[in-house]
């Protein structure tokens, strides 16, 4: 596969610049590169879902015209979007068999997925429930039917954007062992990634990009990881997170026997008991789906539930009047939510108005009992931007014109300026490219060492790492295990993930591991 | 209330929910492949008067028909250009081809016809008559099944059951088809369609010309079922009653059946009991008047729960900002 | 030159406005004269078009409706070389001819005729919209049929509470069906464009109808009893003729002075039998010499029977 | 994309859609007949010719400035409110209720005591359905839907039977004290004298501009207007930052209700001093189409109730003075919404890629 000399604009936005690249079959081709560079226009390019301004596209040695989508399965490329482009309230086979079904009757086409599929499950240990609707299913098992998807379409060339993203580092390794097998199979992948460690682990060779234009392509052998960042942002870049010892205060936060049900009466929370103190980050890991949404949701005011919350001593109310969010945030807990898309931010909000989202009845930006003082707020928005390294520093800027990177800098500037008894963070560096998650880690440690109580949720087992003083594994609505991270080992906490305590996690000083038999 | 009276009232509700039964699936096509559709009752009007011009003029009800659904179906094409080759607000569609049919239809009657913004009545073959199903009279004696099956199911123009059949056809047609399910989908998330190299223009006019030619079934029953011609605004917001069954019927076929057949049922009660005397106080017929759209709302509140539309419903497919 | 404003409804609603336009028609035709027409859009603009005539030099300016009452009360009074004449309704001012029919009386009439016709003793009415107008015919018809048939039992229906109702023949056909279902065989339509739909079902359904305002009798010929005839022609063509030497005061179109009646001609012949003719022959002189009095709904808001 | 200067932006495309709207509604002119040229000459003397058509005009624009925000309000909180027809309706109730219910002394305080009245009844009729929105999720298009029926049918009742003057033919309250009639512009100092007695534009186009001020600073310079538009944009984030969103269903819903309901002041108030059935007549509908061609701004709606004030007025016009059938005004209005509103794009799309083309070349160069 190869282009030469791909050009598109989005109007006055030029995200692809003259770019060529050339794909060996049988290899794993990474493409890194900042939030905005241009990596998913590119490949969209090569999907046929974009149309180039310019340039051409080679697959097997043949100029091939690639005009829509229809085009690019017929070349054999298949492609698994940053966003996936499933149908929620369909089932999966039903969202396989879109566009590909035989003939105008659905049932034909249905039962001959549904074999196929078992194939393919048990060919590449891709295994999903036919039959369940895409919306109940998780983002792992969401990202395998878009790869079931284009192997179903005999994709000989599989384009991966940002796959891991959304990821536990279970599901990952799995996905890395599906794409090697891919790959012995002669297959070629082109795969976007934000993690060295993945281009590193994974691919054979890499390429660079930067604002639109590819700076390089490398043997990923001949390369490092820092060079890598270099390459990509232009600058040195600290790949690990520089941190002192916490001096952890007196108790901030303290949850005893908290519960919470979801909509179908379900128990998602089953009874949670946990302090953390002043100047301390205590980081939950686990498997997404485990009940880390639901705490964050009850802590930062919008669940409801039982059991008792205290912040400095003063309990919280967890059901009545004063259980939202803004009561919350009066009382100090800030909350930076796991999906900056649907709950952090207004995208069609100017960056101003998103800077004070949540904080809006705030006195301070009040200019008087009637209405709000706008410009102290624009004023104020630009300020937080130049001190969060927003770019571009525009505060009238809507937030969906900013990169993922950028947006999560707003959303952590306006909940970490407040300097909060308590902060909530999930997922804080999803989707967020390098520079940025140096960034954002670098802050989110300031404010520990301020005398900050920190809860960070996150699937990446290394941020999670990196950052926590503590950390608790949450399992099915309970903690599996909390204790100093020093003493945390992998296979431990792999362990606690799945809900088993035994051998590996004994080993683990300091740990305070619940009785197994409550994790059935 | 005898066993009479319940097939006669029931009888009524048919007829009144047929135009509303053809204009609430012709709004779940379009609905359902993520084009608003609040147009419905432009759509009806000018089918209506087309079919009530074109019979009358040539004295067959079926080129009326035809031309009826033609006016329909252009309306539907402006409402298509606007909101999916333009990418322009459905709203905003759907209320200028309510007024274009509103003006339109007695501007060119009045310029035809010269009576006022009507069609000349129609007569004889200018009409769908009620047709009777074979061996209704035979049955007619037969306690229970006999009355239901001569009085209330035969003796229905041609229109009624086809809008009957279209309910089945629509759900196999949503359900079964390799057609329904690219539907389904454009409108649910339209960049699933066209990453499985399916052209969602494409599919979103096929489904607005159904719409045009359901909607102009229910036009035309009106005018040529009926009534016998066509009479200015002679929709009577019908076309609003559609759209808020088919919300009512979460956008499926086969409650939406259910839905505007409850309105039809609803207004013929009404029809035949002007007033209740309640011995105390006789209600005012005005109440009686309300009482099917009160009897919505207690339904809806009470029974209904959340009706969540296509998601992709109302945007614009827009792939480059 | 005179002039003549329509009500909302347009001077083609089929029923009373388009009566006024005959009689301007009529009158056009038989003098050669000219005159002026409008037609409302709006509410605000009766006051516009009143003005805008006088100031233009109509006279006499003649309306039709009630609603223009208010209106021109206020307006008639700025211009006292100009005669107004307003249908329906009596304004109290110098310069005013008021216009008022006894629609009651060609009610009863028609009554009188659907309850002879009636062989099931249960006959229908289907009103517009329930206000005062309609059911000043309605309780001079119930009056007509109970003179006849004491026990006959009427049916009554409106067809809806918004402008629509004037306009929906689908939903006049359907009340007419159900009207038949119950029982009623001959039903009389004062509904404006909503009358088309119960004439047509009544013929539909093989019974008989009875119109209104202007003489229906030829939409079905032999399925339409008769139709109330309501002479605003005769009015509209009486004040044009009089030109500015229209007498003010208030001028009451009852059977007497032909303002009502009932429509005779070649489509209702056979309908209309010997006994039924001379009964209403016999009911009109009554009527004229006070023998019978119809009980006009609007003398005391209520109607004496049901 | 922000390369198309604003006054392309703002003043030349929807111009240039206004041109075609009235060129294709010329045609329709020609194709029953008639003089299309004549057509506009009448419309547009009509309307805005002299102080008598304003008068007219403003009048018009007035009930639209109402029923436009009235949905522009509900629909920053992604409500859809058609029943402004009702609510307006409602309102006229109320405003006769008030009006009829005490001898006022003085123009000015009825009219404050006759706002409330159809605000409170407007907002009171739009209660309903937005409490049934907010907490059992019952459909508020359908709910307003059914609202406007119903709201026919009680002031039919009211009307005939409660309200009506014994003996009255016509279905309509009595008249309202002359102390409470609203100044029209021909009382005006200074400019009264222009404007003849009969034009029916009065105070309530100041009222009706102030509104439009005080839905701007609500919209986007209150903490509400503020929970409004982000509840309206993404309602988990609303969650998310603690708005509720029974709260701002509600408040979004009674202020429209209310907004709509007002409109009654002018109409029934300033213009017929009396309540009549159909009082309304459709503004409510209009108002949707304002408030979306508006683009739901209070400046914008009050542009559009201009101009529909004016193809009113100007229709009006034409019903008058020319043989031309009414009808062909709803044929304008229909041909303006569809091209200022649906067709957009039509122009648009091609000219904003001119004016991003010659950014790119100017940044090339
Ligand atoms: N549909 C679109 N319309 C307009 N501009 C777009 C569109 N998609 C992307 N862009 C712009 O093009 C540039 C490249 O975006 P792209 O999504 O390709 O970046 P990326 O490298 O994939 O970033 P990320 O790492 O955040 O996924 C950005 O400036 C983006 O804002
Ligand atoms: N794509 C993947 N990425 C990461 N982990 C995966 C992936 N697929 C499977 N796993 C992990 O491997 C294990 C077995 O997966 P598999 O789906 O085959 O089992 P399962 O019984 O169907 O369970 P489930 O339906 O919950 O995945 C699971 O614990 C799952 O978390
Ligand atoms: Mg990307
Ligand atoms: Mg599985």
């Amino acid at each position: 596969m190869e282009l030469k000399g791909i050009s598109k604009a989005f109007g006055t936005v030029q995200a692809n610049k003259d770019i060529s690249i050339r794909v060996m079959p049988g290899t794993i081709h990474g493409i890194i590169g900042e939030n905005g560079a241009g990596k998913s226009t590119l490949m969209s390019i090569l999907y046929g879902f974009y149309k180039a301004d310019a340039g051409e596209i080679w697959i097997k040695g043949k100029h091939t015209h690639i005009p829509d989508s229809q085009a690019a399965i017929s070349a054999g490329i298949g492609m698994v979007f940053q966003h996936f482009k499933l149908v929620q309230n369909f089932t999966v086979l039903e969202n396989i068999i879109l566009g590909a079904e035989d003939g105008a009757l659905l049932r034909p086409s249905l039962s001959k997925a549904r074999k196929e599929l078992k194939r393919l499950a048990e060919e590449y240990e891709l295994n999903v429930d036919p039959d369940e609707k895409i919306e109940e299913l998780s983002v792992g098992h969401q990202q395998r039917v878009e790869i079931l998807k284009a192997l179903y379409r005999q994709a000989d060339i599989l384009i991966l954007d940002e796959p891991t993203g959304v990821l536990t580092p279970a599901e990952a390794d799995h996905l890395f062992r599906i794409l090697d097998f891919l790959r012995k199979e002669g297959k070629t992948i082109i795969l976007i990634t934000h993690k060295l460690r993945e281009i590193m682990e994974i691919t054979d060779t890499v390429s660079v990009m930067r604002r639109g234009e590819m700076t390089a392509t490398v043997k990923t052998a001949e390369t490092s990881p820092e060079q890598l960042a270099e390459l990509m942002v232009g600058r040195k870049v600290l790949l690990n997170v520089d941190k002192t010892p916490a001096q952890p205060g007196k108790t901030v936060l303290e949850v005893e026997n908290l519960r919470v049900k979801d909509e179908d009466g379900i128990e998602r929370l089953k009874g949670i008991n946990l302090e953390i103190r002043a100047g301390e980050i205590l980081g939950i890991a686990g498997v997404a789906g485990n009940g880390q949404s639901e705490l964050l949701e009850i802590l930062g005011g919008f669940a409801k539930g039982t059991g008792h919350i205290r912040i400095n001593g003063e309990e919280i109310d967890l059901t009545g009047k004063h259980s939202d969010g803004q009561s919350r945030r009066r009382r100090g807990i800030s909350h930076v939510p796991e999906d900056r898309h649907s709950l952090g931010l207004i995208l069609d909000f100017a960056a101003w108005e998103n800077m004070v989202f949540g904080y809006h009845s705030d006195p301070a930006y009040q200019k008087n009992r009637f209405v709000m003082d706008n410009a102290g707020i624009v004023a104020h928005t630009a300020e937080a931007m130049e001190r969060f390294d927003v770019r571009p520093p525009i505060p009238t800027l809507p937030a969906k014109s900013f990169s993922g990177g950028n947006q999560q800098k707003i959303v952590l500037a306006r909940e970490i300026e407040r300097n909060p008894a308590l902060l909530l963070v999930g997922q804080p560096t999803r989707g967020v490219d390098i520079g940025a998650i140096e960034f954002i880690h670098k802050r989110i440690i300031e404010l520990r060492d301020q005398g900050a109580a920190i809860l960070l949720v996150s699937v990446e087992l290394d941020e999670i790492r990196a950052l926590s003083d503590r950390v608790a594994v949450m399992f099915d609505g309970q903690v599996m295990g909390i204790g100093p991270v020093e003493t945390a080992t992998q296979t431990g906490m792999g362990c606690l993930m799945a809900g088993m305590g035994g051998e590996d996690v004994r080993g683990m000083d300091g740990w305070t591991i619940a009785a197994p038999e409550e994790s059935q | 209330m005898d066993f009479g009276t319940i097939i006669e009232i029931l009888d009524s509700a048919v007829r009144l929910g047929t135009p509303l039964l053809l204009a609430c699936l012709a709004g779940l096509f379009s609905e359902r492949a993520g084009i608003f559709d609040i147009g419905l009752e432009g759509k009806m009007l000018m089918a209506a008067f087309f079919s009530g011009a074109v019979a009358a003029v040539t004295g067959n009800a079926w080129l009326g028909l035809l031309a009826g659904v033609g006016g329909s179906m252009s309306l539907a094409f402006v409402h298509g250009l606007a909101s999916i080759t333009f990418r322009g607000n459905q709203l905003i569609s759907g209320v200028a081809v309510n007024f274009l049919a509103s003006g339109f239809t007695v501007l060119i009657a009045q310029s035809w016809f010269h009576q006022g913004g009507r069609t000349p009545q129609l007569s004889g073959n200018g009409r769908f008559d009620p047709i009777t199903l074979p061996g209704a009279e035979a049955v007619q004696d037969v306690p229970f099944l006999g009355p239901i099956y001569s009085n209330l199911i035969s003796g229905h123009s041609i229109l009624v059951y086809v809008a009957f059949a279209m309910v089945p056809i629509t759900w196999w047609v949503l359900f079964r088809t390799r057609f329904g399910l690219r539907l389904r989908a454009v409108g649910e998330n339209p960049e699933s369609v066209d990453t499985a190299g399916i052209s969602v223009i494409r599919m979103r006019y096929t489904a607005v010309a159904i719409t045009g030619v359901l909607a102009g079934l229910g036009g035309v029953y009106l005018a040529t079922g009926l009534a016998a011609g066509f009479v200015k605004e002679m929709t009577a917001g019908r076309g609003y009653i559609a759209l808020a069954a088919l919300i009512f019927a979460k956008w499926r076929p086969v409650p939406a059946l259910g839905a505007t057949m409850l309105f039809g049922l609803l207004e013929a009660i009404s029809n035949r009991y002007p007033n209740i005397d309640l011995g105390v106080v006789t209600l005012p017929i005005q109440f009686m008047q309300a009482v099917p759209y009160i009897l919505t709302v207690i339904i809806l509140a009470g029974f209904i729960g959340k009706a969540i539309p296509p998601r992709a419903g109302g945007q614009p497919y827009v792939k480059e900002r | 030159d005179p002039a003549i404003i329509y009500d909302l409804g347009g001077k083609y609603d089929k029923s009373f406005n388009e009566a006024a336009f005959n009689g301007a028609k009529r009158w056009a035709e038989e003098t050669g004269g000219s005159y002026k027409e409008l037609e409302m859009q709006s509410e605000a603009q009766r006051e516009q078009a009143l003005r805008k005539l006088a100031e233009s030099g109509a006279n006499p300016i003649v309306m039709t409706g009630f609603a223009f009452g208010d209106t021109l009360n206020t307006v008639a009074p700025d211009y006292p070389d100009t005669k107004f004449a307003i249908v329906d309704m009596v304004v109290d001012q110098p310069n005013v001819e008021s216009i008022v029919f006894k629609e009651e009386q060609g009610s009863y009439l028609v009554g009188m005729m659907a309850a002879m016709a009636s062989k099931t003793g249960t006959v229908g009415f289907v009103g517009g919209m329930d206000i005062p107008l309609i059911r000043k015919f309605a309780c001079g018809y119930v009056q007509g049929v109970k003179a006849v048939n004491p026990d006959a039992k009427v049916i009554q229906n409106m067809t809806g509470t918004t402008p629509a109702a004037w306009n929906d023949p689908v939903k006049g056909g359907e009340i007419a069906k159900a009207q038949i279902s119950q029982g009623a065989d001959v039903i009389y339509a004062a509904a404006g464009g909503t009358g088309i739909g119960v004439l047509q079902a009544a013929a539909d359904g093989d019974v008989l109808s009875i119109g209104v305002d202007s003489n229906q009798n030829y939409l079905h010929p032999g399925k339409v009893l008769t139709s109330m005839l309501k002479r605003v022609d005769n009015a509209v063509y009486d004040a044009f003729s009089a030109g500015p030497d229209l007498k003010p005061g208030i001028k009451v179109m009852g059977l007497a002075q032909n303002g009502v009646g009932v429509a005779m001609d070649d489509n209702n012949k056979s309908l209309v039998t010997p006994e039924m003719e001379k009964a209403v022959e016999q009911a009109k002189a009554d009527i004229a010499s006070g023998k019978i009095e119809v009980h006009d709904y609007m003398s005391d808001d209520s109607c004496p029977v049901e | 994309m922000e390369k198309t200067p604003k006054w392309v932006d703002v003043a030349l495309i929807p111009l240039l859609n206004l041109l075609i709207a009235f060129v294709i509604s010329g045609i329709v002119v020609l194709l029953i007949g008639e003089d299309p040229i004549k057509a506009i000459k009448v419309m547009v003397s009509g309307a805005l010719g002299s102080p008598y058509g304003w008068g007219y005009t403003l009048y018009y624009a007035t009930n639209f400035i109402f029923t436009g925000l009235a949905v522009a309000v509900a629909y920053h909180a992604s409500q859809f409110n058609i029943g402004g027809e009702g609510q307006a309706t409602l309102g006229g109730l109320g405003v006769a209720l008030v009006l009829l219910a005490f001898p006022w002394p003085h123009w000015t305080i009825a009219l404050i005591a006759a706002m409330a009245g159809g605000a409170i009844f407007g907002a009171a009729w739009a209660a309903i359905p937005a409490y049934l929105q907010a907490k059992r999720g019952s459909h508020i298009v359908i709910t307003t839907i059914m609202f406007n029926f119903i709201g026919a049918a009680v002031l039919n009742y009211m009307l005939v039977n409660v309200l009506r003057p014994r003996g009255s033919m016509d279905p309509a309250t009595a008249r309202f004290g002359a102390s409470t009639h609203l100044p029209t512009f021909h009382d005006f100092p200074l400019v009264g004298q222009f404007f003849s007695k009969s034009v029916p534009a009065n105070v309530s186009f100041f009222v009706a501009i102030l509104a439009c001020y005080l839905v701007w600073v609500l919209i986007w310079r209150t903490k509400l207007g503020f929970e409004i538009r982000a509840f309206g944009r993404s309602e988990s984030a609303a969650r998310y930052a603690g708005i509720s969103p029974v709260k701002i269903v509600m408040a979004a819903m009674l202020i429209s209700g209310g907004l709509a309901g007002l409109m009654a002041i002018n109409n029934v108030m300033g213009e017929a001093h009396r309540l009549v059935l159909n009082s309304v007549e459709g503004a409510g509908f209009i108002g949707i189409a304002v408030a979306l061609m508006g683009r739901n701004h209070p400046f914008g709606v009050f542009l559009a109730a201009l101009l529909f004030g004016f193809l009113y007025q100007g229709g009006g016009e034409l019903a008058l003075e020319t043989t031309i059938p009414r009808e062909l005004i709803t044929v304008i209005q229909a041909l303006v919404i569809l091209f200022t509103g649906a067709f957009d794009n039509m122009l648009r799309a091609p000219i904003e890629s001119f004016f991003v083309a010659r950014a790119n070349a100017r940044k090339e160069a």
